[in-house]
């Protein structure tokens, strides 16, 4: 609690300095010098969080058209299997929604999730290991 | 836990699931990979509840939930066939979709839980992201039951065409925006239960003109689609596990469609478009008389027992007759001979990429007698026999030769370059695309009609004379 | 000029609900969910944009990992030419040092990295270019 | 333009990075490739310009800096000849290093243009960012002006074993780690200027005891270093495209550097302790005297003119002589003649990866005639004729079978394997390992002394009688 309120002073502060130099700049002269100045005082931590995420969702794209060209074919049932047990990685979304609990339905939905998204954890996890079990054995 | 240190770790999370998959470049690392898998989901869920700090209550039906479920996919996961794998993966499939649905129907009714705003008041984006996990959620949940129910032949696996299907599915996707437009602007709850009711009718819709056959590009279209839902609600949660994970399951079910597409030689949009193979098609009957050598198991058991090559072909045929194991006591008793045997794996035999090798894993063949068609293609002009075990399409010679075949371009094993051909099959039917396969009538040619199961454990009695 | 003074209003009123909700939720009883609500009230901004950074850092090492292994061995000396150029995006640096030129020296500095990433960035790709067009008129 | 479409840009361009290398994976979309990193600069120089708005003097002097430093570079892309490439790398990668260094020295004196503090009271996390950057980055440059001092040979390659020199190292290294926490604390610019004078010797240490023809090695390293300077000030600067190229960058030189030392069987750390491979060794003399048969022009010629099939194996003295075109001419006879000809490249041949690859292509050899050696090794027991020009190790059979050869495990080119193995070169000399070949006293090999492009000009000369 007490980190938290000391965090929002400071982004006040931030805030408050960015303002006070937002409006020095825009009265000096060279306005458009002092936009650019502006512009990257900012920068710190103005960009939207969107962004970031945006930009790790297209890399993990990248990332995972090449892991999965690397798979060989021979596994590409379990590669199946897994992928859909690791997609149940949506539980986290269910663990805040029956965790923090707000309001009954919610709690309700939550939890319905949870069981769905269990039911592929585990099951998704086993029944890959059980596969490739199997290829285990083959080294004679 | 701060939510700086919580990121981090959903982090960590994303990059063991990425090593999980990269594990599956190989036999020998796949297991390793599994358990990066699993220690990832285990990061993901306890830092989430090291996050959300859930009361007793909350804790209590936390432990509760994670039981039913966990015990509930443990089970299956013991349970199920190795045939059954297609099924199993969209009934699976479904209940991604699902979670994503009841997610999303969470962040509606408590958004301050997910720090999107409050109820009646939940930002913009959150809600457009939302409003575009749900939907595919709920898309993906409809059309992976669809999917499971005539892969398990609890439905027929014929095209169902409604007239028009393409104008109503088009209505409703246009639909669906507007009602995204709408729940941006109103908030209404109802209006999020109308985009789930409209999404899944899609679902539904989008799945049913496709013949069950070609479910199987189906289902992993569907797992790319869970990915997708995954990562739009990754974005509403701030999550970035989910997104990661999200992007990865995405492009792994694109790919997986696409490389079994090309196998087919088919387009992903003619196989999406629907109404391909529906039942397994009757034998053409063009007129001509065409003579056929049949043999017995004895005949086939002589010609292996004095060869020196044996490259055994199995098709979705063993995979129904469960035939492996008899396969492998066969291939066994023609090592302890002196005959070499090889397995080739033609990329869509079976129903599923990987079927075949999952089936002779299963039969513990060793792996390192199972090859892909590149590697082994030209040997069998160097093989005495090629025991083709229910397999068919993917030995069809019209398709190397036959402008006009409905298969032509798509790559096949050229068993008919072997000195001898065993066909193991219960009629002269034809396979999944329906069309008839020359090869039966050749002179190399022996065909050995029944059940591929019973016939190999003949043969194999036959050995032992 | 004025859309950032939206901007920073809007972040005020941010600062002002978080800080709202904050004294709200810890003044009410069940403390730990508290906390945990308040966790997530934040979630939408307050990750420190280094997480975000790292990951994009982390993700994109696996990238290249995976296409720098995709690179067929005959064009490895093109790679590295490649390489070199497009490391030279650190004249964003060079540029924002000189464009916005705050002291003397800095521009100086800044100036001189302009000149040398420069040399680099045509350089770099004129080469490759140049190897690449060599490669070019094989298929005879 | 917002910070927001701006990051976005950035990422974009960063994409087309990613691209750029992608596009390396086959010489037809090679180009296609090095315009999309043409194109990504164009972004970030743009994108940065649009958001420093700078005043017209600004603007000026970026104008002046491009057009200088840009008219430097295409004039040394457009003279520097493909033999020189390692050097030109090296020299280029000193200019990343040191632009590295001033990038960080401007953020330093003028931190509020990057957004990162004032001057006295830059952001701590910032600094340890700009620190790390500037200390590789002051690495990179020294160490990249030895690396092309020695390659361009106007310094020798000898390994400077300077006494004590790892423990100078470590004391280095430690008082780097202690000013940067310094200048965390203190703020002085002094500090920062000891960290860069700190970090140029530790360059010229790290890199002197190298041996000169380990040098592409090191030039592999000092990129990959480069590419983490480059995203160190991305932390600092906020910045996508600088993260994401230096990443690339990053892995990109070490992977190189890890291929080539495998394909030399040596390890990293032995690279990077130096002392290996000074100067080309003298023949080992060992008392035993052995018969060499060494040959014309004309015996050559008459030996391929009469082949059905003759493998080329080109080696750093084909770079050394600029024997390339005289080649292509010989192989164009030869082909004219009906003999098929192949060129087999290992990969550590010549002196930088993909050496012999560049050479030949400006020599305009088809690529689809030029074999990596898993390719092509099988073949030359079906060859005539190996032509081996200025390839000395790669060869060397002892690689195979003499478990105390230095290079034993490295994999060689079984030229041996060839009816007739003729040896273009200039004596009986060692190559890079400096170890003798044993393959010039066996019956088959034919040893034609003489520079390599002579030799083959000649030989071309004789075909035509
Ligand atoms: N692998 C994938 O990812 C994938 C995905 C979608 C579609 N497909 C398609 O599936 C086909 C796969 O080719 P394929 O050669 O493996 O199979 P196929 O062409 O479908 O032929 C299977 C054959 O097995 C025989 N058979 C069925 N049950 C049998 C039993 N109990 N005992 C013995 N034989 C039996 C059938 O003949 P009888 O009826 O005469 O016994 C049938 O001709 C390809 O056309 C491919 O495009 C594959
Ligand atoms: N490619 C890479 O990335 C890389 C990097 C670092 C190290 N290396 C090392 O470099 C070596 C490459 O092997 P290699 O077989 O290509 O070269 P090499 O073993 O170094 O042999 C080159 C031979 O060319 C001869 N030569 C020199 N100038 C000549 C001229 N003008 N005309 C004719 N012959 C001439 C030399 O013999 P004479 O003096 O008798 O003429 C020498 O024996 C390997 O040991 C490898 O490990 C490669």
């Amino acid at each position: 609690m007490e980190g938290l309120q000391k965090a929002l002073d400071q982004l006040d502060q931030a805030v408050a300095a960015v303002r006070l130099g937002v409006q020095d700049l825009a009265t000096s002269e060279g306005a458009a010098e002092a936009a650019g100045n502006a512009a990257h005082a900012v920068t710190g931590g103005a960009i939207d969080p969107f962004v970031f995420r945006f930009a790790i969702f297209v890399l993990a794209i990248f990332v995972g058209y090449y892991v999965v060209w690397s798979v060989t074919p021979a596994l590409h049932t379990p590669l199946m299997a897994v992928t859909n047990a690791i997609s149940s990685v949506i539980v986290v979304g269910a663990l805040l929604a029956v965790g923090i609990a707000a309001s009954g339905l919610a709690t309700g939905f939550g939890f319905v999730a949870l069981v769905l998204a269990s039911v592929n954890i585990f099951g998704g996890f086993l029944v890959t290991q059980r596969m490739l079990a199997m290829y285990k054995k083959k080294d004679k | 836990m701060t939510i700086n240190l919580a990121s981090f770790l959903y982090l960590v999370s994303g990059i063991l699931f990425i090593l999980a998959l990269r594990g599956l470049s190989h036999p020998t690392t796949s297991r390793k990979g599994n358990t990066y898998g699993m220690v990832g989901m285990g990061i993901a869920i306890v830092t989430t509840l090291a996050l959300a700090k859930p009361s007793a209550t909350g804790l209590g039906l936390i432990v509760l939930g994670l039981a039913i479920g966990g015990g509930v996919g443990a089970v299956t996961a013991r349970r199920i066939a190795m045939t059954s794998m297609p099924q199993l993966v969209a009934a699976f499939h479904s209940l991604v979709g699902m979670a994503a649905v009841m997610v999303a129907a969470a962040a509606v009714y408590a958004p301050e839980s997910f720090g999107i705003g409050a109820v009646g008041a939940i930002h913009g984006q959150a809600l457009v992201e939302m409003s575009l996990g749900v939907a595919i959620g709920a898309i993906t949940f409809t059309g992976s039951v669809i999917a499971f129910l005539k892969l398990d032949g609890r439905m027929s696996g014929k095209p169902i065409m409604l007239p028009g299907r393409h104008v109503i599915n088009a209505a409703l996707a246009i639909a669906l925006v507007v009602l995204i437009v709408l729940l941006v602007t109103t908030q209404s709850t109802t209006i999020f239960w109308l985009i789930v009711a409209l999404s899944l009718a899609l679902g539904v819709l989008l799945i049913i003109p496709i013949g069950g056959a070609d479910m199987p590009v189906v289902v992993s279209m569907l797992n790319s689609y869970s990915g997708w839902a995954a990562a739009a609600l990754g974005f509403t949660l701030g999550n970035l596990a989910l997104i990661i994970t999200g992007a990865l399951v995405g492009s792994s079910g694109a790919i997986l469609s696409y490389i079994m597409c090309k196998g087919m030689n088919r387009s992903f949009i003619s196989v999406i478009l629907g109404g391909f193979g529906g039942e397994t098609a009757a034998v053409v009957d063009d007129g001509i008389q065409r003579t056929v050598k049949t043999g017995a198991a004895d005949d086939a058991a002589y010609l292996m027992m004095n060869a020196q090559k044996v490259i055994i072909v199995p098709g979705y045929g063993m995979a129904v007759a469960q035939a492996q194991h008899a396969l492998r006591e066969m291939a066994d008793k023609l090592k302890a001979n002196g005959v070499e045997v090889k397995y080739a794996i033609h990329p869509v035999a079976g129903r599923m990429p990987g079927h075949m090798n999952v089936l002779l894993a299963e039969a513990n063949v060793p792996y390192d007698e199972v090859f892909e068609l590149e590697d082994i293609n030209s040997e069998f002009a160097q093989a005495d026999v090629a025991y083709v075990i229910g397999a068919n399409d993917v030995t069809n010679p019209s398709a190397r030769d036959d402008k006009s075949s409905p298969i032509y371009g798509m790559p096949i094993l050229d068993v008919d370059k072997a000195r001898t051909c065993l066909f193991v099959k219960r009629s002269l039917g034809s396979g999944y695309a329906g069309i008839d396969n020359t090869l039966f009538y050749k002179d190399g040619t022996m065909m050995l009609l029944g059940d591929a199961k019973k016939m190999t454990e003949e043969i194999v009695k036959a050995m032992d004379h």
